[in-house]
């Protein structure tokens, strides 16, 4: 089969896209949302140690119109699901979710024999984009999980440039 | 070319690239100021030192869906944003920035520039009110107050300035305090007649509290108190409605910075009577800016009652008798 | 006379035919749970319960005991329910404590019907009943008998179940 | 000046504040009913983390409920560690050794440090001061190193076994923590207090607002510096101590006023009584064993049992009954903060809104100990 050149375009779409998500990825503004023990390490990010804004995601806005990725940290209880669910429709798009902490991923520890009030992970309701997991997971981790955000959004990874399991070969 | 006409467009577009660019890079000292006064370093990995921070986010708002909730008044929830923005950028029309840096010259520019901020306002209660959220609701309701109760030592405050100086011109009462810092109107030294002397710094102190106050700033913050009311008129604008209101304030900020400039501190007027020039101006304004934005991150909230109470009954009395005195002193000497 | 006696005595309003506080005359409270132990007030040891005075009564005495324990100054800490599902009944346990420096906690319980779940409630003598009521008739479905609000307070505004009933499934 | 005005029942509306707001720390919702600014009404509605940890309690034996201990009040974890331990403990008729006794009070009273400063910080956030919130979590992460080192975790501890701890203490732990008190002790005048305890606005929002009379902290079973903040002299540490506390030499903040600021003065108080007791117990460290021999499986006899602690909020009971088996058959969790909470009804009516929220933060609200 002979290959055929297609006419460039001059409105490129395609390199707008990239430079929007560039930018979307650069400013990810999580939402003023803690359900459980994980906000405490949520706020631990945005503390002078871990910082969370180097990486310009530091504004936390209280409205889910303003913000873009919902962290949603903490246990969901079925009562409380419709309403996070309620916010979840509330952001504009292009929107995102990091499930942190094992209690959003899958119900964690209550996920017992006689769960009669935990919701077993957000994403029954929710389309999840990272999972963290850790019982709470460490600031580090947040970190991670939107520098993850970040590579899913742009397709390539900010920092550190080299790949997990290149790191672990070199202990 | 006839320059009459040139003249101010080419400087209203100057001017609302550099409001543009305030609007955005201030939100960036912003986050790098907070940062510092709390031992982080703020944005870092956007860019160098976080350069293209404002950048990305100012795509970002812009490239977010724009959401028309239900229930709201849709003409007026559209309007309100721009309506935040408009005067903003028409006020920096008529600010003499340096002896020739002006976009136009109006004979009443300190009127104008008043009453361009109280429409201002009127975009806080449009959009709260638009808005249909009861917290939107209640931000508005203060937002009106609190301006009202403002903008009452301010202009007291600037008509002694008018009284003593005879103009309402920017340009004029910039020009008078010429030639070194003792002749700026804040400084009680040698130079002024004694009624400068006495009420100026207590009319300066006066003004600044105000201009922090009408552009809902912390801490008096109270339309827009985060942990009480959310976002305040903003809680239902996402993508660029809610970026025009964020610009919008930081423009205010400018322009309240700019107008402290010329009425107290002497305007483009270099001190030690060293040959002055846009560049003192510009410093001069970015002191207060860092100013307002130290004050904001060291404070906490006030409560609306004790906003007002210091209004009606510390600032506006407080003026009044400073408008009294300036009277009387010019009548007898 | 020490603190716990004097509370003991206040209590003992409750049963006008005794006339002394059982020291351990009543039983261990374990026997409460074989239908061994009579109605009455005991001293039980602070330091090896957590409890210094254990009244046992029937479930209309509950609010007279609550006033006494308002006019002396005791405060509730809690009030819960314990379902003795092999004996066919639910124990209902008050627990007061007080604010002095000798240890005294006073626990008031009180033993009623499984199927028919009803004891008058406190709340309009010591407020802080209310929600401790609520939660536990959340949790067992016992009716506090003019409970101003008895809604659900932790389970959502629709739940019929009581999960802390030991034949609870989900 | 901030005296209510009456209105006609049909000018007031309901706001709804939470189960997502910026002020309720957490998934606590708030009906307010409200006219203009002011509180006619407010009806806290629970349960958005409920949790079912009794429920837990009674589906696993007793060892298998230490980890949930730690997640119902996660800013003071140890203590509920300490404080289910205590019952059990005193249920089995297990002997804790004395090194064990004094790393239980040094941990608990550490986690105390980190849990008053994260009050501190999200108290001064919904009074809309940012700054405090990161230089009291630049102190609280020191501690956290220090108990990380040897829980092995920063924030849901599960460091305490029946019978002792799980591990014992190293000398670098012991260094460290002098050393975080002498770093926190320093701070506290010049930064804390310099900076927002005498600052203006603080004390004008907060002095006078959300009194709390000593009879109605009473009525509602207050207890914890909400209780103490109201005059009443009590904290369990004292009144009945448990643990080593009893050989230690500290006091018990108390402020008669019942307002906000009391109850602000009372915590930043306790933080320095709790360096007090740390450097007590550092310098008197037994040598010895960190733990008792206890039985794989616990089958305590049966009977009913109360064991309370003070936690950073109050009153922490446990009433644990046995019925000979290896579960518990009936564990009751008396959480400081439920009691606290529910007097926020009647203190509230008449209030601003902003007023109303500043005694809200006031009362150190966690949530999920609420719920449970």
């Amino acid at each position: 089969m002979g290959t055929e050149t297609l006419p460039t375009s001059v409105v490129q779409l395609a390199s707008l896209d990239k430079l929007l998500n560039l930018c979307r990825a650069n400013s990810l503004w999580p939402m003023t949302f803690g359900l459980a023990c994980c906000a405490i390490e949520m706020m631990c990010t945005g503390g002078s140690r871990f910082d969370i804004s180097r990486f310009g995601a530091e504004v936390f806005r209280p409205s889910p119109r303003q913000s873009d990725v919902m962290i949603v940290a903490g246990t969901i209880t079925k009562k409380m699901a419709p309403a996070v669910k309620t916010l979840y429709d509330q952001m504009p798009e292009p929107k995102w979710v990091i499930a942190m902490g094992n209690c959003a991923i899958s119900g964690g520890p209550f996920k017992c024999k006689n769960n009669y009030n935990v919701v077993e992970g957000a994403d029954q309701f929710l389309p999840v984009d990272v999972y963290i997991p850790g019982c709470p997971p460490r600031p580090e981790a947040l970190l991670e999980g939107i520098m993850t955000l970040e590579e899913k959004i742009t397709g390539r990874r900010r920092w550190p440039r080299r790949q997990p399991e290149h790191i672990g070969s070199l202990t | 070319m006839d320059t009459s006409i040139w003249r101010p467009i080419l400087y209203l577009l100057g001017f609302m690239a550099f409001a543009g660019l305030n609007a955005a890079y201030l939100g960036w000292c912003e986050r790098k100021g907070a940062a510092r006064i709390q031992r982080r370093t703020g944005p870092m990995e956007v860019g160098p030192q976080g350069l293209w921070q404002p950048l990305a986010d100012g795509l970002k708002l812009m490239s977010k869906q724009l959401l028309i909730p239900q229930g709201v008044d849709g003409i007026l929830f559209r309007v309100a944003p721009i309506l935040a923005m408009i005067p903003a950028l028409t006020s920096m029309a008529v600010i003499p920035f340096a002896g020739n840096v002006q976009a136009r010259a109006v004979g009443l520019s300190v009127l104008l520039i008043f009453a361009l901020a109280s429409v201002g306002m009127m975009a806080v209660l449009l959009g709260g009110w638009a808005s249909g959220n009861k917290y939107s609701l209640i931000s508005a309701a203060r937002a009106v107050s609190q301006n009202l109760a403002y903008e009452i030592p301010m202009l007291v405050t600037v008509i002694t300035i008018v009284m003593l100086t005879g103009t309402m011109n920017l340009e004029q009462i910039a020009a008078a305090q010429q030639g070194g810092f003792w002749n700026w109107n804040i400084f009680p030294v040698a130079g002024h007649s004694l009624a400068q002397a006495i009420i100026m710094p207590i009319s300066f102190v006066i003004f600044f509290i105000c201009s922090v106050a009408e552009t809902n700033r912390a801490p008096f913050d109270m339309a827009e108190a985060e942990s009480e009311l959310i976002a305040g008129h903003m809680t239902e604008y996402g993508s660029m409605g809610f970026g025009l209101f964020m610009m919008g304030e930081y423009l205010n900020m400018v322009i309240g910075a700019c107008l402290i400039t010329i009425l107290f501190l002497g305007g483009w007027d270099g001190p030690l009577g060293l040959s002055g020039g846009i560049w003192w101006f510009l410093a001069k304004i970015y002191l207060l800016l860092f100013t307002v934005i130290w004050v904001r991150w060291t404070y906490p909230r006030t409560q609306i009652y004790k906003l007002l109470n210091l209004s009606w009954k510390i600032l506006i009395p407080f003026s009044l008798v400073n408008l009294v005195l300036t009277a009387a002193f010019i009548k007898i000497f | 006379m020490s603190f716990v006696e004097e509370t003991g005595n206040s209590l003992l309003a409750l049963f006008p035919q005794s006339t002394n506080v059982d020291k351990k005359s009543a039983g261990e409270p374990e026997a409460v749970e074989k239908g061994a132990r009579r109605h009455g007030i005991m001293i039980t040891d602070h330091a090896e319960r957590g409890t210094a005075v254990d009244v046992f009564c029937a479930p209309e005495q509950v609010v007279a005991a609550a006033k006494i324990m308002d006019e002396i100054g005791f405060f509730l800490e809690a009030v819960t329910g314990v379902d003795w599902i092999k004996e066919d009944r639910l124990e209902v346990i008050y627990d007061y404590n007080h604010y002095g420096f000798e240890p005294c906690r006073v626990v008031i319980r009180t033993f009623i019907s499984r199927t028919e779940p009803e004891i008058p409630t406190i709340s309009h003598i010591l407020p802080a009943a209310d929600w401790h009521e609520r939660e536990t008739h959340d949790f067992y479905g016992i009716r506090f008998a003019g409970h101003p609000n008895l809604v659900p307070l932790l389970l959502s505004e629709d739940a019929d179940f009581h999960p802390l009933l030991k034949d609870f499934t989900p | 000046m901030n005296e209510p005005v009456q209105c006609r029942a049909d000018e007031t509306f309901v706001l709804n504040l939470g189960p997502q707001h910026p002020a309720t720390h957490g998934v606590l919702r708030v009906k307010l009913t409200m006219d203009g600014e002011y509180i006619v009404n407010a009806e806290p509605v629970l349960g958005y983390i409920h949790r079912m940890h009794e429920k837990m309690a009674e589906d696993g034996t007793f060892a298998q409920f230490m980890p949930n201990t730690a997640r119902m009040d996660y800013l003071h974890a140890l203590a509920y560690n300490h404080g289910y331990c205590l019952a059990v403990e005193r249920a089995a008729g297990i002997e804790v050794p004395e090194r064990a006794e004094y790393i239980r009070v040094i941990t608990v009273e550490l986690n105390r440090l980190t849990s008053h400063l994260l009050w501190w910080a999200a108290f001064l956030l919904d009074l809309g001061g940012f700054s405090p919130l990161l230089y009291a979590f630049d102190d609280r992460e020191q501690i956290l190193d220090l108990l990380e080192r040897i829980t092995g975790s920063r924030l849901t501890y599960c460091y305490f076994r029946f019978g002792g701890v799980y591990n014992d203490i190293d000398d670098v732990f012991i260094t460290g923590t002098y050393a975080v008190i002498k770093r926190l002790r320093s701070r506290l005048p010049r930064l804390y207090h310099d900076l927002v305890t005498h600052n203006i606005i603080l004390k004008k929002r907060i002095t006078g607002i959300g009194i709390l009379s000593r009879e109605q902290a009473r009525r509602y079973g207050c207890t914890g510096p909400v209780a103490r903040g109201s005059g009443i002299d009590y904290d369990v540490r004292k009144n009945e101590p448990y643990s080593v506390y009893s050989e230690f030499d500290f006091e018990v903040p108390v402020y008669e006023e019942g307002d906000s600021m009391a109850r602000y003065m009372v915590r930043m108080d306790e933080i320095e009584q709790s360096m007090r007791i740390i450097e007590q117990a550092l310098d008197k460290l037994p040598d010895g064993p960190v733990r008792a021999k206890v039985p794989k499986i616990l089958k305590p006899p049966a009977g009913d049992y109360w064991a309370s602690v003070e936690t950073a909020r109050g009153d922490l009971g446990h009433r644990l009954v046995c019925d000979g088996g290896k579960n518990p058959y009936k564990l009751k969790l008396r959480s400081p903060t439920f009691s606290n909470l529910s007097c926020f009804g009647e203190v509230a009516e008449g209030m601003l809104l902003a007023d109303a929220l500043a005694f809200m933060g006031s009362l150190d609200l966690v949530i999920p100990e609420i719920d449970r």
